[in-house]
């Protein structure tokens, strides 16, 4: 069935995010008040979106009326539904967050509403140049809002972010133009079929998936393409950090999983072999190396950072597996892991913003001063490693199962394993945070100035979430009906 | 068997659980929040105790909450085997909780909300862990257990306690990751994990047969991971660190048999006795459990610092449960399964008096603790007993279970597990009736030196054995011990705190009542009807 | 056949490959973020040359649909101009960004950069 | 007559004596020796009332199988009779040597549970009251403190250890022959393992030889009136459990208990230490028993019963007479202790020399009967014959010529050599009354032997004559060869000096060897543990301080440049590639996925 109000949610934080800067020329700091209004807005109509999805299955809308394939079509289905909704809820809880922390100015905000609109772009659209398009969009939204810090460390980090980025998003367009090439069409379902009349097996057709790999893998900061990362995170605000870290890779995996399994398709990676597998070790080497990393750093950001790598590499193995049970792993995976890491994020703001310590060894004994963010970053963390019943738990159980279920062993193994990778750096920072001997800086229960309740309240509602997440996720998969994405 | 749609099995598990924000919400009150910890202590015995007559008549008590993964439903299950563990944990939680007042109090600790906090958090996981109706709830629970008891090992914050509490995590969350992959691979091969009395159906056999023993070798090595087997077992000395009542119920009753339960569930409900037998993993896993106990036995010989002594000596007992169980056969189950309470109750008596005689004397060493007997008298008898009941000594909850381990390995036909378990019994004479007889019978001015093994042969006659210094280890370091000489206390007690001696009494009454009269007790009559639920086999 | 020959009817992606290949070198091996941007849009440019020539058809004319005749395939012009939009705001973001470096780091160097980063 | 029956069986008369002994140390010493000997006496009424009607009585359950708390038959009576009226006499002595109320209240418990042991009807209870007489009995050791601490502590792993093998066979029998291999048919042991198992238990408990060393190791420790009920219980609820394991005898029994009266003999008569000599002597007193179960007779088998009942008697007498010596000289040798006692203590030396005369077996006495009985029956076995005579018999015979010897030299040396100087004083009052009270039942007992033959088993079924002429002349002769003997050997045995027993090679090796295993076990384990915990080791560490981890596992450049880095900017570590680097990687990333895949 088709939705024009597909379209609306791309459209609606585009056009709001020019009235920041336009009204700016009046009025200084109207920005947030703009943002809550549209993001809200946005946030429900993504949720009568959504509930006409859950209703009435796939839905899809052709812009401008114009015909398929010619025209661009947006859509809605079992594998971008979840990731609109935590697009809608991390957006408003971030924003929420920044009322106090985050940079005031009229700019951050169009940034922050141009970052939203590229996301649910990325997400809906069902055209490979115009996932493109939005996935630049995405991009340009990112390296301002880093930016944003406003010292040359993050604009540093913004430009390192921006050039490798663009790099990537480049590659990826060599991908789809060779795709094009073979094909002459850029419509998802129209390509994935003609793919398939080309043969899976043709050079065109491989070449173009291995561009689109390699420029999506700096996007999703798969090792060893994530040296961006840790820059971009710990350079910008705390608000920045979460939102970023939350979404801008979720939505770069979600594409990378979209092309993957609806254009070239399961049926694609079980006729190459090599492909799968290659995807599938990828994803585990950045599950290893990211863990390992992450235990060597003594910077809470780049620790959380580097976490993300790693949990990116368990998001692709699932997608690399292809079988149902590892995709819809992988997709409470981009959910958990938005809100997870968003939320920590959060908290270590502010950790940061009361006490001023961002490295580990200051953490310690902050969680005895500050025992509510304290309690909700210890189940953040948890669930983080994968303690049921927590959501983090969820995730990995069906990535899991369907490795082992795909005989792949070795995967199977690295996916255990990585728990106790995860274990590693998660419980080093609890141990501090709880059981270390308190600096001066939180001795004296630090400054306490721009830490707000309602900052404190998010996390924990987000701590809350996470644990409640875990069991009621399973229950949203006949819903997704990945079944019918992955064309089986 | 009949199911009953019954909220109790839940309400088990959110009681203590509730209990965690009432304990948190009275961190200012300490009575408050004291009484807190009782109340819920007591709500959750009595809901559990509730159910047991039902289940002694076969209802089985289920609460249904959807799913936790797909395929895998998320339901509590109140049955025989899960009743017996829950019995016990609830029950002796609530001596425990008046014993955690003295003992804190006593010394008073720091965090002690912390401490009483984690704790409702570890028995609501317990009563999850027994409730469990498939591995992957069963795992759930398992983890949330370790996340809770973590927090009490390193109750200290000194290094020691810390450095332990990440051990102790290592190795857990070790055997979690074994759990986890064995239970996918159960999943995997038998499209379900639920329990199902005498083993899930097509689990086994034909080319699956290697699947099921690694899933076997990966779920049995996970759950020995809490049950102390060697090699696995290094964490639990080393939690010996915590606070007593922590190593008490903890690492006596509650975490370490949890291991052993997730390994009872694994052979009784997932693989089934015969399957077991049919993939021929019940040697071998018996065959570790003998050497574990043996092995943990001979080094519980050369322990000076009391606690840890009866680390090993736990290591010891929890194999005999392991060996019973490996062993396959209705007596060697019903021994095995008997254990578990028998076992709980000695041990925690064994613990509460090293706790005892910490907080009165700062006493830690055995070297130190000759003629002690005259300050602590109550104290030391009830250690008395409950050493005598480790041996194995009739009266005692530790004779019936050895009878029927004894009884199972000679139908098992195998002659060695029996005298294994013969030279078990006089080594654990051998490590513990010196601590009694020192207590008793000698002396600050006259004493042999401890432990026995390592001083001269035929007992060396000296003074207090202060020379003897080898492997001496401080309990976390509460304090110095003061040896000031041992004077009688007045007759009407005043040895400790009656928060301290009351549950000492409750204990090791438990343990006299199993051994005098286990027919009258339920968790003589549940186990039975555990076993002959398996196998069908009336014993 | 002669040397030209060889190369005739592979013109577009002889280019296409040389320029891809000019601006990441220049990505790579300049120290100068400058010259990094420069070569960023390098390789941009071979990248459009690539997506237009994919289009093109020889001898067809251009996309006036009057209902004879072979034409070109009209898409690729499309994408290409969007895809120069992107390029070029990004460039202009690139550039803001490296004043605000400068004016921090006073110099443009990328390794100075990263020392002076290390250095505080 | 049955309301009685009724009454005395509604609970096991053990339970009694055991409450009272839990009474005992809250009461004072006077009420408490009181009570105690109250309740040990009530015993003798208690099981003769029950004799004329035998039958198993207070049948339960227990852990699901069905037990008997009291079992009547001639056997248990008997055992019950002598062990409730010798526990009263040694409750009263124990009063009279200044026995604390502590000590003897774990006598009377010690007293009660062995009674209960030869009342129950079934194995498990058996094995019930057997462990629990070890426990009670090493209590008993303990109070006394000191050297007997550690005495009682090798004596408890041994018992633990005879238990345990007992109880163990008991459960193979059990599971071998199921419930009827449980209550006492009069079947016994399964044949097998069974049978072994329970013959090397119970082999602890009597002393056979090799498995005998606690008791010359035990019983001179303690204090004298803890030794006076040691003497008497273990062994011989031993000798009772035997009979019950073995009751229609098995001829290896009989040669062990033959050889035991040689052994036990041998080592006696080179003793010193008075208990430690009387102890050599139990051991070869239980020979002579061992044999009456072992020899498939039921003249032996009564012998063996009757021998029990006396052997108590007069053993008990001895300890008692050693005890008062000891407690007037404070001297526990025979080389310290002076001599010429006779005229100082009369009354002691009387007792004395009853108690000799009938432990050696001379005519008149009690344990001329028994014995008699015994070897009487030794000589009708026909196993092992040489010149028409058993060897059985012959062994018997040079146990007794050897008993003669060893008290000969006991009495010698203790009362009749030279002369004490200094002053010492007879037993008090009622150390003379409980003596003389023995001393006369063994006379009694030794001219009247009907008396107990009344209260023997298996009455009807065989007969004995103990004054016959041969016999009478066969015990003269081995007095007359006794005393000779001692004459010829004193100067040889004296020199020979104490003698080292088994027990000197398996103390040291089960000590030292234990050590060795702990030691080794320690070692082994920590290698085999190893692999773990460098695991466990490792994530601590790596958890600790990772950037040190991940140092030490770089390549030495790499190294260096890490700890450059470190030094600048402490804080940010790990992989800082700038922009370059990074396109480069992607260039590479990409070149490898495309030779990958094309």
């Amino acid at each position: 069935m088709t939705d024009a109000l597909l379209g609306v949610v791309i459209a609606l934080p585009v056009i709001a995010s020019v009235v920041p800067l336009v009204a700016s020329f009046w009025r200084e700091e109207i920005g947030w008040y703009v943002a809550v209004v549209a993001l809200v807005l946005n946030a429900v109509l993504i949720g009568s979106v959504v509930r006409s999805f859950v209703s009435g299955g796939i839905l899809s809308h052709e812009v401008g009326g114009v015909a398929v394939p010619y025209g661009i079509e947006l859509a809605l289905d079992g594998l971008s539904a979840p990731v609109l909704v935590v697009i809608a809820v991390v957006s408003v809880g971030t924003l929420a967050y920044t009322r106090t922390a985050g940079p005031r100015s009229n700019s951050f905000y169009s940034g922050y509403l141009l970052l939203t609109a590229g996301l649910v772009g990325v997400t809906v659209t069902a055209d490979v140049f115009n996932l493109y398009v939005f996935i630049e969009i995405t991009g340009l939204g990112a390296y301002a809002l880093i930016a944003s810090g406003g010292d040359g460390r993050s604009a540093y980090a913004a430009l390192k972010y921006l050039l490798v980025g663009t790099v990537g998003a480049s590659l990826y367009l060599i991908g789809i133009a060779y795709a094009f090439v073979a094909t002459g069409t850029l419509n998802m379902a129209d390509l994935s079929a003609r793919l398939a009349d080309v043969g899976y097996g043709d050079t065109i057709v491989l070449a173009s998936f291995a561009f689109i790999i390699a420029g999506l893998g700096v996007k999703v900061a798969l090792f060893p393409l994530h040296t961006w990362q840790p820059d971009a995170y710990s350079a910008s605000p705390y608000g920045v950090a979460g939102y970023v870290s939350a979404l801008v890779s979720t939505v770069a995996a979600y594409a990378l999983g979209r092309v993957i399994l609806t254009v070239y398709t399961p049926g694609f990676l079980t006729a190459n072999p090599v492909v799968s597998s290659g995807l599938i070790y990828f994803g585990a080497l950045s599950i290893v190396a990211g863990s390992v990393l992450a235990v060597l750093q003594t910077d809470v950001r780049r620790l959380l950072a580097y976490s993300s790598v790693s949990q990116f590499g368990l998001i692709v193995a699932g997608f690399g597996i292809g079988n149902t049970a590892s995709v819809f792993g992988s997709v409470v995976h981009l959910f958990g892991h938005a809100v997870m890491k968003g939320a920590l994020f959060l908290t270590a703001g502010i950790i940061a913003y009361r006490f001023g310590v961002t490295r580990l060894d200051e953490y310690a004994g902050v969680a005895r001063r500050v025992p509510y963010a304290g309690a909700a970053f210890a189940v953040l963390a948890l669930s983080l490693v994968g303690v049921p019943p927590a959501i983090g738990f969820v995730g990995k159980w069906y990535v899991a199962l369907g490795a082992v279920r795909a005989g792949e062993t070795a995967v199977a193994v690295v996916i255990f394993a990585s728990t106790l990778l995860t274990l590693m750096y998660v419980a080093r920072l609890l141990d501090r945070m709880y059981y270390g001997e308190a600096p001066e800086a939180v001795a004296d229960g630090g400054g306490g100035t721009r830490v707000t309740r309602g900052m404190v309240a998010l996390v924990v509602l987000a701590s809350v979430a996470v644990v409640a997440l875990g069991p009621s996720a399973s229950a949203v998969q006949e819903t997704l009906a990945l079944g019918e994405v992955l064309g089986g | 068997m009949t199911e009953v749609e019954s909220l109790r099995p839940l309400a088990a598990v959110a009681v203590s659980a509730v209990a965690i924000l009432g304990i948190l919400a009275a961190h200012r009150r300490p009575n408050l929040r004291e009484s807190v910890t009782l109340v819920s202590a007591t709500v959750m015995f009595g809901v559990v105790a509730s159910m047991v007559p039902g289940v002694l008549n076969g209802t089985v008590y289920v609460t249904r909450l959807g799913e936790v993964v797909t395929g895998v439903p998320f339901v509590l299950r109140a049955d025989a085997l899960g009743i017996l563990f829950a019995v016990l944990a609830s029950f002796l939680w609530i001596p425990t909780s008046l014993y955690s007042i003295g003992y804190m109090r006593g010394l008073d600790e720091g965090g002690q909300t912390r401490y009483f906090a984690s704790f409702a958090g570890a028995l609501s996981a317990t009563m999850g862990i027994a409730f469990a109706s498939n591995l992957v709830v069963l795992f759930v629970f398992y983890e949330l257990l370790t996340v809770s008891t973590y927090p009490l090992v390193a109750h200290d914050e000194t290094d020691e306690a810390r450095s332990a509490g990440r051990k102790y995590l290592a190795y857990t969350f070790g055997g979690g990751v074994a759990v986890l992959a064995g239970t996918v691979l159960v999943y995997v091969a038998a499209g379900t994990v639920g329990f199902s009395a005498g083993g899930i159906e097509g689990l086994t056999g034909g080319a699956g047969t290697n699947v099921a023993r690694l899933a076997f070798a990966l779920l049995a090595g996970g759950f020995a991971v809490k049950a102390a087997v060697m090699p696995l077992h290094s964490w639990l000395p080393d939690a010996m660190v915590a606070p007593t009542p922590v190593s008490g119920l903890l690492h006596a009753v509650a975490v370490v048999k949890s291991g052993a339960f997730g390994l009872a569930r694994v052979v009784l409900d997932v693989f089934g006795p015969d399957a077991i037998a049919e993939i021929g993993a019940g040697l071998p896993l018996a065959g570790l459990a003998v050497f574990t106990f043996i092995t943990a036995s001979v080094i519980a010989l050369r322990k000076d610092n009391l606690k840890r002594r009866l680390a090993y000596s736990t290591i010891a007992q929890l194999s005999y449960i392991v060996m019973g169980l490996a062993l396959l056969k209705p007596a060697a189950l019903v021994g095995g399964l008997l254990h578990v309470p028998a076992h709980a109750f000695m041990k925690l008596t064994l613990f509460f008096c090293a706790g005892a005689i910490h907080v009165e004397t700062h006493t830690d060493r055995i070297s130190r603790m000759a003629g002690i007997g005259r300050r602590m008298p109550v104290t030391m008898t009830a250690f008395g007993v409950a050493s005598l009941g480790m041996a194995g000594i009739p009266l005692l909850a530790g004779f019936v279970s050895k009878w029927y381990l004894l009884a199972g390995s000679f139908s098992a036909g195998n002659v060695v597990f029996a005298f294994a378990l013969l030279l078990s019994g006089v080594l654990n004479i051998a490590y513990f009736w010196p601590v009694v007889y020192g207590a008793f019978f000698e002396t600050r001015e006259g004493s042999d030196e401890k432990p026995v093994i390592d001083a001269n042969i035929g007992g060396y006659w000296s003074g207090v054995a202060d020379h003897y210094a080898g492997g001496a280890f401080t309990d976390g370091g509460h304090g110095d011990e003061d040896d000031g000489g041992w004077k009688k206390p007045g007759w009407r007690g005043g040895e400790a705190s009656p928060f301290v001696l009351v549950p000492i009494l409750v204990a090791v009454g438990g343990a006299v009542v199993i051994g005098v009269a286990p027919a009258t007790v339920y968790f003589f009559r549940i186990v039975r009807l555990v076993v002959e639920n398996v196998t069908g086999v009336a014993v | 056949m002669t040397g030209i020959g060889l190369f005739a009817g592979h013109q577009y992606q002889i280019a296409f490959v040389l320029l891809v290949g000019v601006g990441l070198y220049t990505m790579i091996d300049a120290k100068n973020l400058v010259k990094k941007v420069i070569g960023l849009n390098i390789f941009q440019v071979g990248l459009f040359l690539f997506l237009v020539s994919s289009g093109y058809l020889a001898g067809a004319g251009p996309a006036i649909v009057d209902g004879e005749g072979r034409y070109v395939n009209p898409l690729p012009h499309v994408l290409i101009l969007t895809a120069i939009v992107v390029g070029v705001s990004l460039t202009a973001l690139a550039l803001a960004l490296i004043i605000r470096v400068y004016d921090e780091y006073g110099t443009l160097d990328e390794e100075h950069i990263q020392e002076v980063m290390d250095g505080d | 007559m049955s309301a009685t029956v009724d009454l005395l069986t509604t609970v096991p008369p053990a339970f009694v004596v055991i409450a009272v002994a839990l009474v005992i140390p809250f009461v004072s010493d006077r009420v408490g020796h009181t009570i105690g000997f109250v309740a040990s006496l009530g015993v003798v009424p208690w099981a003769l009332a029950l004799r004329s009607s035998p039958g198993d009585y207070i049948q339960t359950a227990f852990m699901g199988f069905d037990v008997v708390l009291l079992n009547i038959d001639a056997f248990s009576v008997v055992m019950a009779v002598i062990f409730g009226g010798f526990g009263a006499v040694a409750v009263a002595y124990s009063y009279y040597v200044d026995a604390s109320r502590i000590q003897t209240a774990f006598a009377v418990s010690y007293v009660g549970t062995s009674v209960g042991a030869v009342l129950v009807g079934d194995w498990l209870t058996l094995v019930f009251f057997w462990e629990l007489m070890a426990v009670t009995s090493t209590l008993l050791v303990w109070y006394y403190g000191g050297k007997a601490v550690r005495a009682g502590y090798r004596y408890a792993l041994l018992h633990g250890a005879g238990g345990s093998l007992l109880m163990s066979a008991v459960v193979l029998n059990y599971v071998q022959r199921g419930a009827e291999g449980f209550v006492f048919t009069g079947e016994g042991m399964a044949s097998g393992l069974p049978a072994v198992l329970a013959a090397l238990g119970i082999g602890v408990n009597v002393g056979f030889i090799g498995l005998h060393a606690w008791i010359p190791d035990t019983y001179p420790r303690p204090g004298i009136g803890a030794s006076v009920f040691l003497c008497a219980f273990t062994t011989k609820a031993g000798v009772y459990g035997l009979y019950r394991a073995f009751p229609d005898g098995n001829v290896a029994l009989a040669y062990m208990g033959a050889g035991m009266t040689v052994y036990g003999v041998v080592y006696a008569l080179l003793q010193t230490d008075m208990r430690r000599l009387l102890a050599y002597h139990i051991q070869a007193q239980v020979g002579y028993m061992v044999g009456g179960i072992g020899m498939t007779s039921a003249l032996a088998t009564a012998g063996g019963f009757a021998h029990v009942f006396n052997h108590i008697l007069y053993k008990g007498l001895l300890f008692m007479t050693a005890g008062v010596l000891i407690y007037r000289t404070g001297e526990n040798s025979l080389k310290k202790l002076g001599g010429g006692l006779w005229r100082r203590t009369p009354v002691t030396a009387g007792a004395f020399a009853v108690a000799a005369l009938s432990i050696s077996g001379f005519p008149g006495f009690n344990g001329f009967v028994s014995k008699g009985m015994i070897t009487a029956a030794a000589g009708k076995t026909q196993r092992y014959v040489v010149g028409g005579q058993d060897i059985l018999w012959w062994l018997m015979m040079l146990g007794a010529v050897g008993t003669f010897m060893s008290f000969v030299k006991f009495g010698y040396y203790a009362f009749v050599k030279g002369s004490y100087e200094g002053k010492v004083r007879d037993g008090n009052i009622g150390q003379k009354l409980t003596v003389s009270t023995l001393a006369v039942a063994c006379f009694v007992l030794g001219v009247a032997p009907g008396l107990l033959f009344g209260i023997l088993p298996l009455s009807g079924e065989w007969t004995a004559h103990p004054f016959t002429t041969g016999h009478l002349l066969e015990g003269f002769t081995l007095a007359a060869l006794g005393i000779a003997g001692f004459y010829v050997a004193r100067g040889a045995i004296s020199r020979i000096g104490v003698a080292r027993d088994v027990d000197s090679v398996y103390n040291p090796g089960v000590f030292y060897g234990t050590r060795a295993v702990a030691r080794f076990t320690t070692m082994a384990y920590t290698a085999v543990d190893s692999g773990a915990v460098r695991l466990a080791g490792f994530c601590t560490r790596a958890v600790n301080q990772p950037a040190e981890t991940a140092r030490r596992l770089l390549p030495e450049g790499a190294r260096e440049r890490y700890d450059e880095r470190v030094a600048k900017k402490p804080g940010e570590t790990g992989t800082r590639a700038g922009i370059g680097e990074t396109v480069l990687m992607l260039s590479l990333v990409l070149a490898v996925v495309m030779y990958l895949f094309l």
